[in-house]
């Protein structure tokens, strides 16, 4: 139904994590993060225009993306930067308190907000090794708010119990192609859906039980949105984990 | 006194089975490439690997079944290839210990290193079974009387960095362009270190204000002159990642696929070849 | 959204009795020094102060009274101009708290505030009265299990860091030429920064490459325009020690003697001021 | 009887610092520190081309102090620098054992080569409060080799037993207006004396027990070493202590 309509999966997930951004906020996104450096982006150039992009190649407010090719932590974004503020100062940044939202991603999350990018089975009986938490077990509990996005939305990324905790702490929201999860009161609630998908939906595709029966829809990406993403992004990086 | 030597010669001096290693760049982008090739090609084993994020440096290593551990934030190819599967496999099948910290505790490890004392003191790493799992995390009191435990990260000491940049002279001053990624953690906290260089010139003295020498000559053990030694990963400015080349390692099943891949840069990263092969500019 | 204030009002606005500081510099070369008066001026006082090596900036707050505790390795006008008299006498009539710190003790301390950690381990340190006669360092066993004991400092977390720099931009960009001492570490460590620059341009932006931004505008809380704002220390290719003026404000005896020093500055401290008299060409 | 002659003092003192430095080693000065600062630019002229220079504004290898007016930690030392090393880094190299050479100073010093830059009396019941020992406390236990450098050599600074012990550790030679104490098996011995003076000049104007009653006497600075000093220190800062 989704592929029907004039925009992405991309394009929605983009834009509800673009709308989390507030003007004057200082946010960080790392390495594999090509949605979050897009709604960044998007955020500085409609509706937060001083807000602070970090990144792990150390440039502060990079310019452009456009010759971005293929990677979230390139140098490109040092070349066309007011200024540097390389990774371990964003790290230190955060660990005083004074990063305002950290973008990280996971594979597993259970209905307790724990994040798991560790491993899948136990440290004794290992199924899969995953890439690792990168950031997370500390930026996860000291960023003021944490936004975790997931492409894939099914009962195995979104399960009852992690099976490792990599961490848990000030996680926000997380964004994947059906919904956003709020973090609250100690626990995941449904927080909003996308165009295109139903409560039931969702909760056929997770794991650990949802309580919520009427959530607002979030808008489609405006005109506005579009235009400008495709002028930001135009090699449609934010689609690049979709590929 | 001239630090130039032969790629061969510095991997050979400095690195040995065993050693602790620091690689420059992050995931795809400037990691030295030809001298991780040349720790393959010389199959020296058993490498200890430090790095926040690591990507074909570590895989390659580890499918050449040459890794012991590996202490990093994160081991992936970047969204689109996927996961570093030799590193993978090598965990599950526990031939490789792969300690997972934050990328910030391996910076911090790094710290402990830098200022040689066994631990650093790590706010925020409260809440994660990596502490349960994991002897290089310790909770303690805080010994100020502080209320809030205090969690310790382990120092990890590098025997060796080594890094590739743009420019270097024969004194060991290197010039990085671009992003630095952990290259200042990492020079400093390492007991030597080698420098790859796209270009080596006699002296960047009397360049000061004009250039900014990123890593003091006397702090480094050896530099050697390795055009696209970074390939196929990234250089600011110079090269993209081939990606031609990474999906040839990629598809790579064995040993003697890997080798015939790391044939296919004998010539550029050995300046004995290139001089054979008559080919290289100097 | 431009940073830009009158030091009046930054002053007023981000320093409080009892607030610790950090100022930019060492010795006699780019103490932030407007900044200083101006804080002088306000009578601000319990001042914490917290330097590897102070002279000026110290010894004038000691002067006036306000200052409760100094964190330092080394307090003193270079051979010259000896003992720094005003805190010397502070700490001898225990008006002042004197903690002495190895210069890099204090280092440590910031990098503990830099990490938001009760303490920093310091290798190195193990033989001195220092750590008999003072609460702020500790020998603890290691908990990782190594045989040799480890000193730790205790961390000192500034409110205000003070810089005085070359150039800035209304966004709180700053460019240090020449040395940069410990400003580095303050910046970070320092709850609130306060730029005071010799020239604000209205935007750095598009600069970055060619000149290197060395405070990032969004660590910044406020700039302030006072050309001058070391002297009477010396700025790197501005301007030397005002030999002159440092050698009147240590005859000063009393403290309105001092007062009458500083009364010396107003105009050029003050662009209220700068403008009343006119002759200012801004 | 020194005055007569066709050096100075801090020519003598200069010299003898300068000669205690070797080719290929890496060595600091601090601040107040005018006469190390130019026996290590003396020494690369001479003996020691590549040594390394490392000080407290962070310029490796200043290649001039003609410009310098007053002090031994200006910015006119990164001028014209070959990179820069800031003080922060150069505490981390000492620490971690790669820092041939300290020069620190001091106020008393005894037998036992205990260094005190702190105070004078007892910390309840203080007289003077010294400058304190500055970089001293880490860099003289953790530096290879620490060089230390009194202009005044009287009773009261080499004393039988220091008020406060600053530091002590790998103190290496102590240079004097008079001589050169070696730090030898914990206790400081004479290691060689200035010409001009006498072991029993020095003896007297020593707080504590000489044993040694034969020493070699220095070489008076040469006319090579005069003219060099001349040449790379035209402003004479390295007399700026006995000012």
């Amino acid at each position: 139904m989704r592929d029907k309509m004039a925009y992405t999966t991309a394009d929605m997930m983009t834009c509800a994590m673009s709308r989390l951004l507030q003007d004057g906020e200082v946010a960080f996104h790392g390495v594999s993060s090509h949605m979050p450096m897009v709604s960044m982006m998007l955020a500085k150039a409609l509706h937060a225009p001083s807000m602070v992009h970090l990144n792990i190649p150390g440039g502060v407010n990079p310019s452009t993306l456009r010759n971005t090719s293929y990677s979230s932590a390139g140098t490109e974004l040092v070349r066309h930067s007011e200024s540097t503020f390389s990774l371990l100062d964003v790290f230190d940044l955060s660990i005083r308190g004074k990063l305002d939202v950290a973008f990280l991603g996971g594979v597993q999350f259970d209905q307790h907000g724990h994040v798991n990018a560790s491993i899948i089975g136990t440290p004794d009986n290992l199924k899969v090794r995953l890439p690792g938490g990168a950031g997370s077990a500390v930026l996860i509990p000291t960023a003021k708010k944490a936004i975790v996005w997931r492409t894939k939305h099914d009962v195995r990324t979104f399960v009852e119990h992690v099976d490792f905790i990599t961490t848990k702490g000030n996680l926000w929201k997380i964004v994947t192609p059906l919904c956003v999860f709020d973090y609250f009161k100690g626990r995941l609630v449904l927080d909003s859906i996308h165009p295109g998908t139903t409560v039931e939906e969702v909760k056929a595709q997770t794991g650990f039980k949802i309580h919520e029966t009427e959530v607002p829809v979030n808008a489609a990406p405006t005109q506005q949105e579009l235009n400008t993403l495709r002028k930001i992004d135009p090699n449609n990086l934010r689609a690049i984990e979709f590929k | 006194m001239s630090k130039r030597m032969e790629l061969e010669e510095a991997i050979k001096q400095f690195i040995r089975p065993g050693s602790r290693l620091c690689f420059s760049g992050n995931a795809l982008h400037r990691a030295p490439m030809a001298a991780v090739r040349e720790i393959a090609r010389q199959e020296i084993s058993k490498l200890k690997i430090v790095k926040t994020a690591g990507a074909l440096d570590i895989d390659l290593l580890c499918a050449m079944g040459l890794v012991d551990t590996v202490d990093a934030g994160f081991v992936s190819y970047e969204s689109v290839y996927g996961l570093c599967m030799h590193y993978r496999k090598g965990v599950e099948e526990k031939r490789i210990t792969g300690n997972e910290h934050a990328c910030y505790t391996v910076l911090c490890a790094l710290r402990g290193a830098i200022m040689n004392v066994p631990f650093m003191p790590v706010h925020g790493l409260l809440y994660s079974d990596l502490l349960v799992e994991n002897d290089y995390f310790k909770v303690v009191d805080d010994p100020f009387g502080g209320q809030e435990p205090v969690t310790l990260v382990k120092t990890l000491k590098p025997d060796v960095a080594i890094i590739h940049v743009h420019q270097a002279d024969e004194q060991g001053n290197a010039i990085i362009n671009g992003a630095k990624y952990d290259d200042e953690i990492i020079w400093r906290a390492a007991d030597h270190v080698i420098i790859t260089a796209e270009k080596i010139i006699p002296s960047l003295k009397g360049t000061y204000g004009k250039k900014t020498i990123d890593i003091p000559g006397f702090m480094t053990d050896a530099v050697i002159e390795v055009p696209g030694g970074a390939k196929p990963c990234s250089y600011e400015g110079l090269y993209e990642v081939d990606h031609r080349m990474l999906k040839k390692f990629l598809s790579g099943r064995e040993k003697k696929d890997h080798q015939i891949w790391l044939d296919n840069y004998d010539q550029t990263d050995r300046k004995g070849l290139r001089q054979q092969a008559g080919g290289f500019r100097r």
